[in-house]
């Protein structure tokens, strides 16, 4: 092969990697502290570029209405357990502002962006898992695709059926090894790593990240020291609806932005999750990084059968990782 | 300081503990002593609040019904669990630092000297503080079992089965180490099989058969009493799964 | 004055009460993949039904029951059948992409109701069997369309050109029917890929396409999930010529779009370019009726040529039902759907959107090449009439 | 009462509003697929993504077949049932032995694999275009073009399979497989083979997408890819999961709510909500999410708790035919120089003893002395590092419980390993699976009627000797701990034990219970069983058992009558040398 296609090749599948890898993480923290598999990952992903095109059109997005609704719900269950919840109203208020911000300045919509996506994640968990503590994992799955499908249908009618295109944060292309490649794929990976990184000191670091990590290996035990796995699971919830949302705003100006492509990408971040067994975090990046480059080159040797060959090849490194893997997990 | 009336704890159809009184004073230790399965642990999860349960559980004054575990801990009833439920893949000094999470939470960030005290009691801990914890052996676990519950300041800590699997030499330090504890002031409430070296550290004991309080009294007095002698105090006190 | 409008509301209630109900069903793809197809398509039934487009055919009431199928063959199928027995249709309008349309063939035949399908193969009504006896469709064939671009590209001096299209229905009705006609015409095809619209990247199908060197690139795709092929092959700096299809037709391609699909050709309905098209075109008048109704209630530029085939098909279901309605009662449900597929079949001279509609019982399509597809170039973010074939 | 409902099932088409007609054979297509999944998910814990991919399987061939060589859809029938059979099988052996979430994945891998396939291999199958005109079926000339004939059909194929499927998950296999999931290691220690009877399972699963499969293409007459997507698998998961996966009235429930759902909220949701629309899907996900909600578990358990329960007639007849061969001479079991080490330390090292024909043999031992790592190299779950076990003249070293248990090794489990959901009948009679023979497709046939009575009637009776008959139909969930190990010793004696290993029998027993407990296994040995026996309850020990063998440190150090060992030096200083 040509080294200058293969070349272009690896670049592309190391990009669309980064994003898959962004997305298993935040699969992988999911699952290890809550056992969720979170099917609408992929709706928030595009839900932070599709409310940042909405901000530039110069209208307030609904995602702003909906963000906001669903933190005074929170807040309202709050008080019905006799907490003051003060902080999520103010939540729900700076909301809205930063909706109205964004509107004002349109050099922060990104940021607003995912600001107004983040509090969806925490949400979700608090409303619709948090009441069904100790479910199998496939009550959860369910629960994920249902929530998947009201997430989905509210892009729709929130943004509509087309695509959006986004400005390029950083515009132009840099020279790599001679290969042409854009600033804002660079800036995906590179915004990847960093975040990979920083979650690395967060979670070897930080008591808090120790703590989450605690409660996600041994439930009984976070709770004997006195980590709460409710919070635990919000807070999963929310890192995961962040990271998400990043990867969203920073691969939309490549690819553009639909409502309806969020299922796939979710999928694929999945994927690369189970290559690493749902728990390992090196290795769900791997993963990631090994779909975006099967991916890559499939779609130039067999454009027609690209999933098809991805997803074949991923049964012999299933079947390896299966018998590699020790312990005995329950089936479910 | 910890008043429970009428515990009841069930799984599924199967009653675990029932109609259960207890008490424990401040500073007090109590042994709660009775063969496998008869309901000692279940007890001690109900009070945590890691199972469900009926009666009421009254702490240091207040209503301890539908309070979080977490929550519960934070309030200084801390639980050292049978099987320990140490985070393998993390390092004693992580596991001793999490052990400490709900104080640190409330930004408590002065940990050094807590580490400290408990690196003292067990010397052990403080060489091994990089090691994993799922490395270790098991009485090494058990201490750091123990270590992690100091590490939340405990007002009461609820000891479950702390000789469960040791070696004698083991148990015996175990034991020495929840005697300078008593000694110390610490309140504890203590579940255990092997109940002479219990009675042996305890002020007051119950004997829980088929999850009711079957005796009670003074430790004193249940080492002297003849059903506890035959059932629980000779060579076959010892033994255990 | 008021009481003058109270007289006539009365009346007009009196002369409705008297009027026989003609049930038209309809089954679109308002969401899914072929959403952006679909959407306009409802829009323009809806339009007709509220009476903003068009007035109702005469001696007739009509009503609406519209349905969304999600652009999945089953639900298109439950929802003929949900169409036919529930609501008792006459006449089914509908099926937007092509396996819904195919998929909805024997139910309609089963049951004797005749169709108008919005989608584009062939297949869905060529040959007319015993099946498609009650199967009619407004929209250009892949054909059709293929004929419009191929020809344009002899003109260009085009010799070779690749595909990269949807992997879908769409995509790859066109891939077939334009390698067909490209054959045929000596142009060489010298790859053929394709990409999912919720695709994410698209640079290995382009990288390959880069390496055979073609003049021209078709891009099978259909609304704003075209751009992106486009603009990744203009980043990696193909020179060529780029061809979009008909699908491509709506405001959001231009926006999307932006400086990427600057100077693309694309085979369309002359609805597309009405307002230019030389006054002569015989559907310029209706066209510009259509748009003006339609951008009227959802905005300047947002009309799409798909909207235009559901309008289409109302002109020939207009039509027909009153020819029809000489022949039958609607409350007789056999004999008045029977009428309504002879009237339908025996349709002359009816100028749509998109051309002029003269079916037999041997074409129930009816559109003449010529009257039927123009070449548009995208030239300043807007459609300009580039070729026309009469 | 069935025959109410068969009978219903027969009118329904001539009552039915015309359109509900075409939606009650889509029901029964859904439902067909949704039993597999039932015998898949909810009773072999084997969660799938792709049923809908053996849908096409099927389908795809049919219609293939149909059009390329003019072949009658009920040849269509039978091949596409073939490849759906050799498909799953392939498919199977790759997936089965996947552990854990790398299950389920796989499922989604090879179903985006097959869809893609049938949608991209154009000269095939169509490509997403599709093929139509597809013929109808035929019965006797009858074309079943009529919604209203189909449905017999739909209806005809969905209740012959709910009936194979009722039979085999009451057979000795489906007891099995759902045991499997629960617990594997039980599983096995009552003679099942863990990865065959997944595949299996698998296999008849994928049938029953395939025949909807068939039946899908047959009635619309049309067939492209998008019907056997992941989405549609998704679909058919959620049906499940909503009805209640665990229970066959569930798939009915969950297949017939969620095709009526959609349905329903297409009219209704633009009533409430006004033309514009596509709101369906997102109230559709609301009450998805709501449901679950409200029954966790699925709506069938939730509607069966609030209903009454019958109480079956209690088995009776004769039991299954006792054991035939003769013993040898000699003892009964050898153990010599058994060792086993964990990361370097040992649990067992070199013990050697025997156990003699008709004696109780108690083995004991303080906390950490190698018991129970013992005893679980004798019932197979460990395998030793050196030494040799030989049971009945035979070496069993190293042989997995499926077998042993055959030849009359049988044990219990220390923490009761039974199976909640089951009653406690079924749960003895899994104890019967290495006795009864009948395979699986007799089974499902409903060929082994009498086997199964035999089976029964032999477990009831092993309730009787144990004390449990009055809660023969109980949840074994609702029973307690000490009524539990009470099954556990039943579930072993159905199992017609020569050599019964009894794990820690009274733990957490009462004083009561313990009596009636050491009275059992006395009777037991009268009747010729041979018992080996793991506590620690010295009381029970002491009056139980004929000799001793004492552990320490993974060493035997004591052998012989409980009075001799109870005054050996050496067993003192081991229990209480450690003492505080």
């Amino acid at each position: 092969m040509d080294p200058l296609i293969f070349g272009f090749l690896l670049s592309d599948g190391l990009i669309s990697g980064a994003l898959y890898a962004l997305v298993a993480l935040a699969l992988v923290l999911v699952f290890a502290v809550t056992r969720v598999i979170l099917i609408p990952m992929g709706e928030w992903v595009v839900f932070a570029p599709l409310t940042q095109a909405v901000l530039l059109e110069g209208r307030l997005p609904a995602t702003v209405w909906l963000s906001a609704l669903l933190l005074l719900v929170w807040a309202a269950l709050d008080l019905r357990r006799g907490r003051t919840p003060l902080l999520l109203a103010l939540a729900a208020a700076l909301v809205v502002a930063a909706g109205y911000l964004g509107l004002a300045v349109p050099a922060l919509a990104p940021l607003v962006a995912i600001l107004v996506v983040l509090p969806l994640g925490p949400a979700t968990f608090r409303l619709f898992f948090e009441p069904l503590p100790g479910a199998t994992v496939l009550v959860y799955l369910i629960l994920a695709v249902g929530l998947h499908f009201v997430y989905k249908g509210l892009g729709l009618a929130f943004f509509g059926p087309e695509q959006f295109g986004l400005p390029a944060l950083l515009a132009g292309e840099v020279a790599v090894l001679g290969l042409p490649v854009p600033w804002q794929g660079i800036m995906l990976v590179l915004a990847a790593g960093l975040l990979m990184a920083s979650l690395y000191l967060f979670f070897t670091r930080s008591l808090f990240g120790k703590a989450l990590r605690a409660a996600a290996v041994n439930r009984i035990g976070a709770r004997l020291s006195g980590i709460s796995v409710r919070e635990a699971g919000r807070v999963a919830f929310l890192l995961a609806t962040g990271i998400g949302a990043l990867a969203g705003v920073l691969v939309a100006p490549l690819s553009n932005a639909s409502y309806e492509m969020g299922f796939l990408l979710g999928l694929k971040g999945f994927v690369a999750a189970i290559v690493a067994g749902l728990s390992s975090y090196p290795l769900a990046v791997a993963g990631g990084v090994l779909v975006g480059l099967l991916e890559s080159f499939s779609s130039f040797f067999a454009s027609a059968y690209k999933e098809a060959i991805v997803f074949a090849l991923l049964l012999p490194v299933l079947a390896w990782r299966s018998v590699s893997s020790l312990e005995l997990e329950e089936e479910e | 300081m910890l008043e429970v009336r009428g515990l009841e704890v069930r799984y599924h159809a199967a009653v675990a503990v029932e109609d259960l009184d207890l008490h424990v004073g401040e500073g007090e230790v109590v042994a709660l002593i009775g063969p496998n399965g008869a309901g000692k642990t279940s007890t001690l999860l109900a009070l945590l609040g890691l199972v469900a349960c009926r009666g009421e559980i009254r702490y240091r004054g207040r209503l301890l019904n539908g309070v979080e575990p977490e929550e519960r801990v934070a309030r200084g009833l801390v639980l050292v669990h049978e099987r320990r439920q140490l985070f393998g893949e993390m390092t004693v000094e992580e596991n001793l630092l999490l052990g400490a999470f709900a104080r640190y939470k409330r930004g408590e960030r002065r940990l050094k000297g807590d580490l400290e005290r408990v690196y003292a009691l067990f010397p052990r801990l403080a060489e091994r503080r990089r090691q994993l914890a799922a490395t270790m052996s098991g009485g090494e676990q058990q201490m750091l079992a123990i270590g992690r519950a100091l590490m939340a300041r405990p007002r009461l800590l609820l000891l479950d089965e702390p000789s469960l699997g040791l070696a004698p030499l083991i148990v015996r330090e175990i034991f020495g180490i929840l005697r300078r504890l008593k000694a110390e002031g610490t309140t504890i409430l203590l579940v255990e099989q092997n109940a002479r070296a219990a009675l042996e550290l305890a002020d007051r004991g119950y004997v829980l058969e088929a999850g009711r309080v079957a005796l009670q009294g003074p430790a004193a007095e249940l080492r002297e009493n003849p059903r506890v002698v035959e059932h629980y105090l000779g060579i076959q006190g010892e033994g255990s799964g | 004055m008021r009481k003058g409008l109270v007289w006539l509301g009365a009346l007009v209630l009196s002369v409705a009460l008297a009027q026989a109900e003609v049930r038209i069903g309809v089954t679109l793809s308002a969401t899914g993949p072929a959403a952006s197809l679909g959407i306009p398509e409802k829009n323009t039934l809806l339009l007709i039904e509220a009476g903003k487009l068009d007035r109702m055919p005469k001696g007739a009431k009509v009503r609406f029951f519209i349905l969304d199928d999600g652009t999945d063959p089953t639900a298109a199928v439950k929802n003929t059948q949900k169409l036919i027995q529930e609501n008792r249709v006459h006449l089914i309008i509908g099926g937007t992409t092509s396996p819904n349309s195919l998929a909805m063939i024997d139910a309609v035949a089963e049951a004797g109701v005749p169709f108008i399908s919005l989608a584009a193969a062939k297949a869905i009504v060529s040959p007319v069997d015993e099946k498609r006896y009650w199967v009619f469709k407004t929209p250009q064939t892949d054909e059709l369309m293929s004929q419009a671009v191929v020809q344009d590209m002899v003109a260009r001096g085009i010799k070779t050109v690749a595909y990269l299209g949807f992997n879908t229905a769409y995509g790859e009705g066109w891939a077939r029917e334009f390698e067909k006609a490209a054959k045929a015409a000596g142009l060489r095809v010298v790859a053929s890929e394709r990409y999912s619209p919720k695709d994410t990247s698209v640079t290995g199908q382009v990288l390959k396409i880069l390496s055979r060197r073609p003049d021209a690139v078709l891009i099978g795709a259909a609304g704003t999930p075209a751009v992106l092929p486009q603009r990744t092959l203009v980043e990696k700096g193909y020179k060529g010529q780029i061809y979009q299809t008909h699908g491509v037709a709506n405001p959001a391609f231009l926006k999307v779009g932006g400086r990427f699909v600057e100077g693309t050709l694309l085979p369309a309905g002359p609805i597309l370019v009405a307002a230019q098209l030389p006054d002569a075109f015989p559907s310029k008048r209706v066209a510009l009726t259509y748009i003006a109704a339609y951008e009227a209630e959802h905005g300047v530029g947002s009309y799409s040529t798909f909207g235009g085939h559901a309008y289409d098909a109302w002109l020939i279901a207009k039509g027909a039902i009153e020819r029809a309605l000489e022949k039958a009662s609607p409350d007789d449900l056999a004999a008045f759907r029977k009428a309504l597929r002879d009237a339908i079949e025996e349709t002359r001279g009816v100028v749509g959107t998109h051309g002029v509609f003269n079916l037999s019982p041997t074409d129930h399509l009816g559109l003449k090449f010529e009257d039927a597809a123009v070449i548009v170039r995208v030239k300043d973010g807007k459609w300009v009439l580039e070729r026309s074939f009469r | 009462m069935i025959a109410l409902l068969l009978a219903l099932l027969l009118a329904l088409p001539w009552v039915l509003p015309p359109f509900y007609q075409t939606l009650f054979v889509f029901y029964a297509i859904a439902a067909l697929v949704v039993l597999g999944l039932h015998l898949l998910t909810g009773l072999a814990g084997l969660t799938s993504f792709g049923q809908a991919a053996f849908m096409g399987v099927a389908g795809y061939t049919s219609a293939l077949l149909a059009l390329r060589a003019g072949a009658s859809p009920w040849v269509g029938l039978l091949a596409g049932l073939a490849a759906t059979f050799l498909f799953a099988l392939v498919l199977g052996l790759l997936t089965v032995r996947l552990k854990g979430h790398y299950l389920p994945l796989a499922t989604i891998a090879w179903q985006v694999a097959l869809y893609i396939v049938m949608g991209s291999w154009v000269a095939l199958t169509g490509g997403r275009t599709g093929l139509s005109d597809l013929p109808a079926v035929a019965v006797f000339g009858l074309e079943l073009r009529d919604p209203r004939l189909y449905h017999y059909l739909a209806w005809g194929l969905l209740v012959l399979y709910a009936l194979v499927l009722y039979r085999l998950v009451h057979s000795r296999h489906g007891r099995m497989i759902r045991a499997l999931r629960g617990d594997a290691v039980a599983a096995a220690s009552f003679g099942a083979r863990p990865p065959e009877l997944k595949l299996w399972t698998f296999v008849i699963a994928a049938l029953g997408a395939g025949i909807a499969g068939w039946l899908y293409v047959h009635f619309v007459r049309f067939v492209n890819p998008s019907p056997f997507s992941l989405e549609a698998s998704i679909f058919y998961l959620i049906m499940a999961v909503v009805g209640g996966v665990g229970a066959l009235p569930g798939a009915f429930l969950g297949a017939g709510l969620l095709t009526g759902l959609e349905q329903w909220l297409k009219d209704l949701v633009p009533l409430v909500l006004g033309k514009s629309g596509n709101y369906e899907i997102i109230a559709y996900g609301l009450i998805l999410v709501g449901i679950l909600h409200l029954a966790p578990r699925g709506l069938w358990p939730w509607i069966e708790a609030r209903l009454p329960r019958r109480t079956p007639p209690l088995p009776e007849g004769e039991g299954l035919p006792p054991r035939a061969e003769p013993l040898p001479e000699g003892p009964l079991l050898v153990v010599e120089g058994l060792t086993k080490s964990f990361g370097g330390l040992l649990a067992v090292n070199g013990l050697s003893f025997e156990v003699h024909r008709g004696e109780i043999l108690g083995l004991i031992g303080p906390n950490g002395a190698g018991k129970s790592t013992t005893f679980n190299l004798l019932a197979g779950v460990l395998r030793p590092d050196a030494g040799r076990v030989v049971f009945r003249g035979r070496e069993i070293t190293g042989r997995y419980p499926f077998e042993t248990v055959r030849l009359g090794l049988v044990r219990t489990f220390q923490h009761p390993h039974l199976f909640p959901e089951m009653t406690v009948l079924e749960n003895a009679m899994l104890g019967t699976y290495p006795r009864t023979r009948a395979p699986m497709l007799s089974s499902m046939l409903g060929l082994d009627r009498v086997e199964e009575r035999r089976a029964a009637a032999e477990a009831y009776r092993a309730l009787v000797r144990v004390g449990l008959a009055e809660k023969a139909f109980l949840k074994a969930g609702a029973l307690s701990l000490g009524e539990q190990r009470k099954l556990e010793v039943a579930r072993a004696l159905a199992a017609d034990p020569v050599l019964l290993l009894l794990d820690e029998p009274a733990a957490g027993l009462r004083a009561g219970e313990k009596r009636a407990l050491a009275g059992l296994i006395r009777r037991l040995r009268e009747e010729g069983i041979t018992v080996l026996l793991v506590d620690h309850d010295m009381e029970l020990v002491m009056h139980l058992v004929d000799r001793l063998v004492v552990m320490h440190y993974g060493e035997k150090i004591a052998e012989g009558p409980p009075e001799a060992v109870q005054r050996d030096p050496v067993v003192l200083e081991a229990y209480l040398g450690g003492a505080a």
